[in-house]
């Protein structure tokens, strides 16, 4: 039921989604990080943490999707992209 | 039967779809809400998703278990707030014999699991809740 | 639900029947009546038991599957005339944990194969019919 | 729905139970057969043979049941039991 919304400047920031225990540590489901060219999950992580005091008790590797897609830390994030941070898995 | 749904489960919708005249073995899994959660009494509790990925994984991990073994499966999650003994999660898998479809249900709900982007947060009786973390120390399978 | 039935099997019941709060796993079986056994195209079929004895074996199986796992076990076979597509045998497992209620559910069924006096005749398109023998060379599962 | 019907010899026999197609075989669904002292299955099996010419045809070392229960050729019966010979079983 969330909606994705795009900020002004999504040519150069990627959407960082973040769910269920996360998303309380942050205090918000939706963030807008800015990305330099050459970026990966990694660097979005870190760019999370800058903007948001609350991502600090993330951990140092999450798990991680870009666009909607299960990652890895050292894939690619490109201005657009839609980048989440998954706390452990509970489904079943 | 859509793979994420508020509404109660239908597990026989879900054999339904697999169902044909040449499979004579179906496997089904249901899993329901507990009452006990590494030793504290459950309530109730609220199932989220990451919608869009939760949806790609499910159906990548139903066309993998068809490609694997020759059945058809079929998988349900539902999300929202769940009581004790409601169903969150449905499975069918049916073929020609039972091997495969114990195989094939055993196996979506192995990588339902670990690969479905879904999260509980538990409400128990003492008026605590908690966001359920299966790689904590001590929690439940 | 009787272990012997004429009736349609209803899978729901077995599940309702062996559910409780603390058994978050439920595994079903359901085999069918196949269209196709051992190349020969079938319409129809009949199952005939030998009805004290199956019932008791059915009764051992789930008082030794009960003893052997942590799970509730529920079995019914159907008898009488079947068409292509009708469920002869429906068996339900519930535990606290998937692990053993997919093993005590593979295991009814495996046991009612092996030890219940059951046998069924087939009607095949070609207009003949012939006595099941599992045990025959070239025999399907 | 098969009813069970005793003899008037049932002090001195043992009532045969025969299913699919044994009892196609032998044209019958149930027997009598008299029971010596210390007989067993397999001797029960050797006097349905003498009295019914399609019995010949049953295998050896059938399987078989005493009084509804799961049995061996060499186990015992007495005048009255229910003896039972089982073609391969099909359920399932």
């Amino acid at each position: 039921s969330r909606r994705i919304s795009f900020s002004m400047d999504s040519r150069s920031s990627a959407t960082v989604l973040l769910f269920a225990r996360y998303a309380e540590l942050v205090g918000a489901e939706q963030v807008q990080v800015r990305v330099a060219p050459g970026s990966d999950v990694r660097d979005v992580l870190q760019g999370l943490r800058a903007g948001h005091p609350g991502a600090a008790e993330l951990p140092d590797a999450p798990l991680c999707a870009v666009n909607h897609r299960q990652a890895r830390l050292d894939d690619a994030v490109r201005p657009g992209d839609v980048v989440a941070f998954l706390p452990p898995l509970a489904g079943g | 039967m859509r793979l994420l749904t508020q509404d109660p489960l239908d597990l026989a919708a879900l054999i339904a779809d697999v169902a044909s005249p040449e499979r004579g073995g179906t496997c089904a899994f249901l899993g329901a809400v507990r009452d006990h959660h590494a030793d504290r009494a459950v309530l109730e509790l609220e199932y989220s998703a990451y919608g869009p990925m939760a949806e790609a994984a499910m159906a990548d991990i139903v066309a993998e278990t068809e490609r694997r073994w020759p059945v058809r499966v079929a998988v349900a999650h539902r999300l929202g707030r769940l009581a004790v003994g409601d169903a969150a999660v449905a499975v069918a898998a049916a073929g020609a014999h039972r091997d495969e479809a114990f195989a094939a249900c055993r196996h979506v709900i192995e990588e339902l699991k670990r690969r479905v982007p879904i999260w509980k947060r538990e409400r128990y009786a003492d008026g605590t809740e908690a966001w359920v973390d299966p790689t904590a120390a001590g929690a439940a399978r």
